[in-house]
């Protein structure tokens, strides 16, 4: 791993510092797109390229030999924690598939990840994606940031290279949009918002409680606002009444919110937001000596972290939760988690399993396009079903739009401080206990 | 006969207590050119910025060609016809001395984006008129002073204004530059351009202007022909000084000591104030109760010169006896100067204010006058580090300070007081000795310092929580003495200290400064007031255009009309 | 070895005197722009100089350049320093987008049209904040308080899109396809010479403005506006004037973002940073000055893409580039603009300097 | 400044700028505007005096680099996440108790402070304001960068584990009241110190009048210096009070920067106890705006009491006082 890296920069470095566009990684890019529209956006690569014959005709030979996947991620700025596992959760995934011997449909070509920091700035998602297709990437994956994914989606556009978005909630980011290189496993914040509606209630009813009215706690920014417009909906279709609704900004505690919810007294209090919005409002509920009788997250990353977890203590114990998740029925599912924990470090969470699955898509897809164009590995992509995967969801298969047709957001428990899928009854792998 | 082009009745203006006009009816007939005299801080200029829109009016009304102005606008003033130029000139820098001319407003709401022809001519003709025009595409940032007043000057013409207020034209500005504006405005006058002139060189009043008001404290108390505004004592009290007999020469001011107030304090050594390390019992505080003798040993006399301005007699004696204090070490010029500047250039961006100049401090006061603008306060500044030395060299006790900072400076015992008093308005009255004592390491010695101040200051005393701000004129200069003297100073820059102030306070003004005197230090003073400071004075430096255009004994200007003609400037 | 340079240099600063020099250099400068490009694609021995500037950071630079540009109309002639002018940009964006989506009009209408809203909201601030007569670092905060109150009314309000804002809508829906019509193309390249267009547009503008009779009026207020309201100018109005028109033009480079990338949000457009790089530019290039804004870009953006590429420790880039920055601010405190005729003060005093030692 | 002529002034601007926030309110369904019982409002009452003193806290040191040297200070933010992960740095690896470690991170502070004014302040202060401000902009991002590339941008805790107070019903948690008392400790120090030391009269003699200041010997480069100095101790102060009560993350600081400014202008520049009652007010809109606003509206309700307050007032609503 750290000599992938080392490898990765030095190269990189090369191209730099020598102001040499892409070299070799243009080339294999070139060949491995079939050259057809390559160069629309670039006029200077192929000159460049020509002019470097030594490594050019190295590459050309064995371009198949390899396939490049472009992992765009946001490896600085304010959302890197997520976005560097994000990132080694591709590595991982090329690791494991290159350790089983590669690309059989390829006669075991190997798989390579470059890395692109995004930072999470919208001018940047194009960009990067940009350089990574330009350093010879065959099919993109990221971005994390919906704005950020949303550039890039453009750029893998024009480019005709595909890319299958790791986590990126944003409905419209396929919905709004007619492009037909971008793909979407996971469930969309829409998604999420219906089955959390849905399953949650279910499962309290089910155990015999009460669950009549609900408050909100979401980040105010466009990822929290849009599963509260969902879950304004799908709430009260599901016979649950909207009591409190309260927002939180960036670096902002959450006293006045949780003497809002003491006061509406909900059954339920719904939070939405990132990890630190997360830890302030269990925190504010421990010095107020409030818990709501159901406490849960709709795409909440932080009620899937281990170390957000046990950061939040006893008060987030019992706490439901609806986001993406590994699929605990699936031993190879343990696998990875132990491996990715072992190999980095650092914990396994939603979006970092959402990405290790989105990759799986993505060499299932190499696999059984058994080539390394662009084009072949988005036919492929147009009308796969992708079975063996590890997230909690049915087989990953693609509607016209990109999204993933089966795509399921399960609900699970803080149970020991650790996030158990409860529903639905397929992915359980425990009870849920009320 | 035809109403006045411009005319004002029973004008207000108040800051806060300060009435700066109070009542000012002035009518300037059209086509004439009217000038305006009158002391610092007689409400001049607060008078300009009124008629012309900068200040609001708090009473009266402006009139202008038949129009009630008050209130209005100066940019609609000025479209109105009527103009004005700044005292100090505000030449908008970035630009060539063209386009100064060109950014002037003259097609109303119309003008577009093409400077029309007409509008080019006009400036190139007021270039050539002005003669300014070999500089016409230099930027006017980088221009000389007088330069400078021409450029306004012509900037102002462009509008074709029916009437003009001119704030000190020829102030700052050589003679023959000085000449040839006065050429223009007199030959612009023929044209029939109304003018309305401030001004402190009486030449310029003699020479171009029809009639002449004369402003102190807000009001006018003059208004004639030149002729006989000069000869009116009034005009001369409110111009040399209100406290000095009508018909005493300069020599009785000069040469009378009374040797009965003597009493003996030798300046010479480093006073104790200077000295961090002296206790104040010992020898060297004798100089302070010198001081404070001289106070106890005044006679009511003395009250009533603070309290009754103008009254002449109680007063001279009182004077007299400060005089004669510095009087009996007069002789003694070959004394040691603590403060040398050898041929001193300063100045600001590219303006050379001080050109060249050789300055001592002498025991006793050194006065230096001369006109507004001739680089007076530059030259203080420069001594005392504020502004930086551009040529030449500044010795303190034979050591370089050539480059030293103000606060170097300050450690070293040269102080200075800058026009405004430069107290802390915000701070108290004690925090601002206190801070005068900011170089004394030792608190027992800024202490001790700060009683006896307050001591030389009673009228501080009841102030002391008092924030600076909140005091009178006079108590604020007060202020700023007893804060300089608390920096323990042997050196004493003191620049026009009774600008501002009413008469019946400019006497206090030089008792303070004496008071300096008498604890041993040396003072370099500019006055405005020349009588009064004759009488203070140990030795004489006139400067004009940055240069020193005279220097010696007052003696040595025995004859007032001489003193006038070199101050005044009228030849 | 100094005389060829210093008779070079001194012919330049002639060339820059005569009346023609601003506009000559400014044909210059956009030639190059109009081949860049291409240059990117020319190698030198092997070695392409400009390869690694991607079409997406030069098209980047030229929308920073067009605000920045635009910026300066009001802040730097008339020196009212605007801390806030990401409302106009976000203005130009929201209108042109929600239009389009919302009203199927021309993106190029909408943009018209938020240019006019983005003038009127210039206006609104000039009317409040210069009858109360605020300057220097009020007037700055004032504009930044204007700016971030649009970013919260945008986030709250569900017809303005709230915190998800608009997402471009698909060129078929109001327009035959991909086009200049369409304000969308299928490629990079047609966008950059939009932009470009942009620039040249506003600079013309800029050129015009600081050429003529009105550039004459709002410099004067700048350098001191007691004497301009002294030889007539009605500083209040200019003012306005001033504000309105970069408000104006602030919204074309906010549109052009909008129709750039996909998709707009109160956070992206009204960011706190959208101020900083708007003024950024002319601050680095030279402020009050036609070029400054443009060569600022051109130094500015770039630098900060060669340093972001150049570093492997992610975040890096950021570090450095405050080090830049602040490395220009202080050692040329009146922008890039301001280096030849620098070069020729010291080749000056340095001639001096030896002929001196000759003597 | 006239009082009448400034409130009818301001009632002109009020009426007219009042008319967004009302159609924001009918928008504002799902919400109904019941008013809550006594203890809940007391409870907010709690929370908005908490949290307004620490919005005063984090405005000192830039209010008082504001009025002494007339530069705004963007890297005020940036300085208190230093303090924030230094001290959180310092407490994990020698295992002191924050609080005591918070000397230390004051101290770091003014010397970070003092670097930063010599290197980057010092060489331009005379020149345009937006110099100065771009300058600090700088500093900003090299300071935010290198926090994040050392301790990466997870949200941090510090576990206390400080509960909270119970009074009548009314909860007090115990990191924000520390804070705060930390806060009111640090204004009446350093206020003391301003008042009473030779060195602070000087600071202030400098911000009332520089050129003055010089004439008294006050070496007024060196003031300023000094005065970086403790503005950014100040910050340091701030940040690290912060991990008391909240999780910390290297963004943070730009969160509180853009309340410190509007503290700043509200309480007027360079009046301590103004940064108080300007932190107060923030604090009493952003708690009862969030209790009865919907979202973030509170927000642009803050933002039009900025601008009001500054057209009004610009001098703040404690700033210069003036005599007339």
């Amino acid at each position: 791993m750290q000599d992938q890296q080392t490898d990765r920069f030095s190269r990189r470095d090369f191209v730099k510092y020598s102001g040499v566009t892409g070299v070799a990684g243009v080339l294999a890019g070139c060949t491995g797109s079939g050259g057809d529209d390559s160069g629309a956006g670039d006029g200077g690569s192929g000159e460049s390229g020509d002019s470097d014959e030594s490594s050019g005709s190295t590459e050309t030979e064995s371009a198949v030999d390899e396939v490049v996947i472009g992992s765009n991620h946001p490896l600085s700025g304010s959302l890197a924690n997520t976005g560097v596992r994000m990132d080694q959760a591709v590595q991982l995934a090329v690791m494991m598939k290159n350790e089983q011997g590669g690309i059989e449909s390829l006669g075991g070509a190997q798989l390579r990840t470059i890395s692109g920091d995004n930072q999470g700035e919208q001018e940047l998602g194009g960009e990067v994606a940009q350089e990574l297709i330009d350093e010879g990437a065959n099919v993109l994956t990221g971005c994390y940031s919906s704005p950020v994914t949303s550039a890039a989606t453009r750029t893998a556009e024009q480019e005709g290279i595909p890319l299958v978005i790791s986590v990126s909630v944003a409905n419209s980011i396929l919905q709004d949009t007619n492009l037909n290189y971008a793909y979407r496993p996971q469930p969309s914040a829409r998604r999420m918002g219906i089955d959390h509606a849905r399953l949650l209630p279910n499962i309290v009813r089910d155990a015999g409680q009460e669950i009549q009215t609900a408050g909100l706690f979401y980040i105010d920014i466009s990822f929290g606002q849009s599963i509260r417009d969902t879950l304004r909906e799908e709430l009260p279709a599901n016979d649950v009444e909207i009591v409190a609704e309260e927002a939180i900004g960036f670096g902002d505690t959450a006293d006045t919110q949780v003497t809002n919810f003491r006061d509406a007294d909900p059954d339920a209090v719904i939070a939405t937001s990132y990890r630190a919005e997360t830890i302030e409002l269990l925190n504010a509920m421990d010095n107020q000596d409030y818990r709501p009788p159901i406490l849960a997250g709709c795409s909440n990353a932080a009620m899937n972290d281990v170390s957000a977890l046990e950061q939040m203590g006893e008060t987030a114990e019992g706490g439901f939760g609806t986001n993406f998740a590994l699929d605990p029925t699936s031993s190879r599912a343990g696998d990875v988690r132990t491996r990715f924990e072992e190999e980095f470090d650092s914990g396994f969470d939603a979006n970092v399993a959402m990405t290790y699955a989105s990759t799986e898509v993505i060499i299932a897809a190499i696999e059984e396009a058994g080539s390394a164009d662009p084009d072949d590995i988005n036919d492929v992509l147009g009308s796969i079903t992708v079975e063996d995967h590890i997230a909690a969801m049915p087989p990953i298969t693609f509607t016209e739009n990109g999204e993933n047709e089966n795509s399921l957001a399960p609900l699970h428990q803080v149970q020991d401080l650790r996030d158990r899928v409860v529903a639905p009854e397929k992915f359980a792998e425990t009870d849920p206990s009320l | 006969m035809s109403p006045p082009l411009l005319e004002t009745d029973e004008l207000v203006k108040t800051f806060g207590s300060l009435v700066a006009n109070d009542g000012i009816s002035l009518a300037v007939e059209g086509g004439s050119i009217h000038g305006i005299m009158g002391p610092n801080g007689s409400g001049k200029s607060t008078f300009f910025n009124t008629v012309t829109g900068f200040y609001s009016p708090d009473g009266g009304a402006v009139r202008f060609d038949g129009h009630d102005v008050s209130g209005k606008s100066p940019d609609e003033i000025a479209r109105h016809g009527l103009g004005r130029t700044f005292q100090i000139p505000s030449p908008f820098e970035d630009l060539t001395v063209r386009e100064n001319l060109l950014a002037v407003f003259t097609d109303g709401i119309r003008s577009g984006l093409r400077v029309r022809e007409q509008k080019r001519q006009r400036a190139d003709e007021l270039l050539d008129l002005l003669e300014i025009d070999h500089i016409a595409h230099q930027d006017a940032g980088g221009i000389s002073g007088g330069q400078e007043k021409l450029v306004e000057l012509g900037r102002i013409l462009m509008l074709e204004p029916a009437c003009v207020l001119l704030d000190e034209p020829t102030a700052g500005v050589n003679p023959s530059l000085r000449n040839r504006l006065l050429d223009h405005l007199v030959t612009l006058n023929d044209r029939g351009t109304t003018f309305v002139i401030i001004e402190h060189d009486m030449r310029v009043i003699a020479d171009i202007c029809d009639r002449v008001s004369v402003f102190d404290q807000g009001e006018i108390i003059v208004e004639d022909d030149f002729e006989s505004v000069t000869n009116d004592e009034r005009v001369r009290s409110a111009y040399l000084g209100g406290s000095a007999e009508h018909d005493a020469s300069l020599e009785t001011l000069i040469a009378d000591p009374d040797p009965a107030t003597v009493d003996g304090s030798e300046p010479g050594g480093r006073p104790s104030l200077g000295d961090d390390t002296a206790t104040p019992s010992t020898g060297g505080a004798s100089e302070l109760n010198g001081t404070a003798d001289l106070t106890s040993d005044s006679t009511p006399g003395d009250t009533g010169v603070t309290a009754a301005a103008g009254e002449t007699t109680p007063d001279r004696s009182v004077i007299g006896g400060g005089s004669a204090v510095t009087a009996a070490t007069r002789p003694d010029h070959t004394a040691e100067s603590w403060i040398v500047g050898e041929n001193l250039t300063s100045g600001y961006g590219s303006h050379r204010v001080v050109d060249n100049v050789s300055v001592k401090s002498r025991d006793g006061v050194t006065c230096i006058f001369g006109p507004n603008g001739s680089g007076k306060s530059t030259l203080l500044k420069t001594l005392a580090g504020v502004v930086p030395t551009w040529d030449g060299q500044i010795q303190h006790r034979d050591t370089d300070i050539t480059g030293n900072s103000p606060a170097d400076n300050v450690s070293r015992g040269i102080t200075m007081l800058p026009q405004d008093g430069g107290i802390f308005g915000n701070l108290s009255v004690r925090e601002n000795l206190l801070l005068g004592g900011y170089t004394v390491a030792d608190q027992d010695v800024r202490e001790s310092r700060l009683t006896k101040v307050i001591e030389s200051f009673p009228e501080l005393e009841s102030k002391l929580q008092s924030r600076g701000r909140s005091l009178s004129g006079g108590q604020q200069m007060m202020l700023s003495y007893g804060r300089a003297m608390m920096t323990g100073a042997e050196v004493y820059l003191l620049d026009e200290p009774s600008s501002g102030l009413a008469p019946s306070l400019i006497d206090q003004v030089f008792e303070m400064t004496r008071r300096l005197v008498d604890s041993g230090a040396q003072v370099l003073l500019i006055e405005q007031n020349v009588r009064e400071a004759l009488r203070v004075a140990d030795y004489v430096y006139i400067l004009a255009q940055g240069q020193v255009q005279f220097e010696g004994a007052p003696g040595d200007l025995s004859d007032e009309d001489d003193l006038v003609s070199v101050y005044l400037g009228i030849d | 070895m100094g005389d060829p340079l210093r008779s070079a240099v001194e012919r330049y600063a002639r060339f820059r005197t005569q009346w023609y020099g601003l506009p000559t250099l400014l044909v210059v400068v956009f030639s190059f722009l109009a081949v860049l490009p291409m240059l990117r694609g020319v190698s030198l021995l092997g070695v392409s100089p400009l390869g690694w500037l991607s079409l997406n950071s030069i098209i980047l630079t030229l929308v920073w350049a067009t605000a920045a540009q635009a910026w300066n109309i009001m802040s730097g002639y008339t020196g009212q320093f605007s801390f806030g002018h990401a409302a106009f940009f976000g203005i130009g964006a929201y209108a042109t987008i929600l239009l389009t989506a919302d009203f199927g009009l021309s993106p190029w209408v909408g943009m018209l049209i938020g240019s006019l809203l983005a003038a009127g909201y210039g206006l609104l601030i000039g009317v409040l904040t210069f009858r109360y007569g605020l300057e220097g670092h009020y007037f700055g905060l004032a504009t930044l308080a204007f700016a971030e109150l649009l970013r919260y009314l945008f986030n709250n309000l569900a017809v303005l899109g709230g915190a998800s804002g608009f997402f471009k809508p698909l060129p078929r829906e109001y327009a035959s396809g991909p086009g200049l019509a369409a304000f969308q193309f299928a490629t990079d390249l047609p966008y950059y010479y939009v932009i470009l267009g942009f620039l040249a547009l506003v600079s013309v503008v800029s050129l015009v403005i600081n050429r003529s009779q009105l550039g004459y009026y709002l410099f004067a207020i700048r350098e001191r506006e007691t004497a301009a309201s002294a030889v007539g100018i009605p500083t209040f109005r200019y003012k306005l004037l001033g504000i309105s028109v970069s408000a104006f033009f602030t919204a074309w480079p906010g549109a052009f973002w909008a129709m750039y990338f996909n998709t707009i949000r109160p956070d992206t457009v009204f960011d706190l940073l959208v101020n900083v790089e708007i003024l950024l530019p002319a601050i680095v290039g030279g402020v009050g000055t036609v070029l400054g804004p443009i060569l600022g870009s051109l130094i500015a953006i770039p630098a900060s893409e060669f340093v972001r590429q150049s570093f492997e420790i992610p975040g890096v880039n950021n570090a450095v580039y405050g080090i830049i920055l602040i490395a220009i601010v202080l050692y040329s405190p009146r922008g890039v603009v301001s280096w030849p005729s620098r070069l020729v003060e010291l080749l000056r005093t340095r001639t001096a300097l030896l002929s001196d030692d000759v003597r | 400044m006239d009082w009448c002529f400034a409130s009818s002034r301001g009632e002109w601007i009020a009426s007219a700028v009042m008319a967004v926030p009302s159609q924001l309110g009918g928008l504002d369904a799902t919400v109904p505007l019941s008013l809550p019982g006594p203890a809940i409002l007391a409870q907010y009452l709690v929370f908005a005096v908490l949290l307004g003193g620490i919005y005063g806290l984090v405005a000192l040191g830039l209010t008082m680099i504001f009025g002494v040297m007339d530069v705004i200070n963007f890297a005020h933010g940036a300085l208190m996440v230093v303090a924030m992960y230094a001290l959180m740095t310092a407490s994990r690896m020698s295992g002191v108790s924050p609080f005591l470690l918070i000397p230390l991170a004051i101290a770091l502070l003014f010397i970070l402070g003092v670097g930063i004014y010599r290197a980057t302040i010092a060489p331009i202060i005379d020149a345009p304001q937006e110099n100065q401000l771009i300058v600090t902009f700088g500093v900003l991002l090299i300071l935010t960068s290198i926090v994040q590339i050392l301790f990466g941008s997870d949200p941090q805790k510090l576990e206390l584990g400080l509960g909270s107070f119970r009074v009548a019903g009314v909860f007090v948690p115990e990191g924000q009241l520390y804070a705060l008392i930390i806060a009111v400790i640090a204004l009446a120090a350093t206020w003391l110190f301003l008042q009473r030391t030779m060195v602070g009269r000087a600071i202030r003699g400098t911000a009332d009048n520089r050129d003055g200041a010089q004439y008294v010997g006050i070496d007024v480069p060196r003031v300023d210096m000094l005065t970086f100095g403790i503005g950014a101790a100040l910050a340091g102060l701030a940040g690290a009070v912060v991990p008391l009560f909240q999780s910390i993350t290297p963004s943070l600081g730009d969160q509180y920067l853009i309340n410190a400014f509007v503290v700043v202008v509200l309480g007027g520049l360079g009046s301590f106890p103004g940064a108080f009652v300007g932190g107060l007010v923030i604090g009493f809109i952003q708690v009862f705006g969030l209790a009865f606003l919907e979202g973030s509206t509170y927000q642009i309700l803050i933002f039009l009491v900025f601008i009001l307050v500054l057209l009004v007032r610009p001098e703040g609503l404690l700033g210069g006082a003036s005599d007339g």
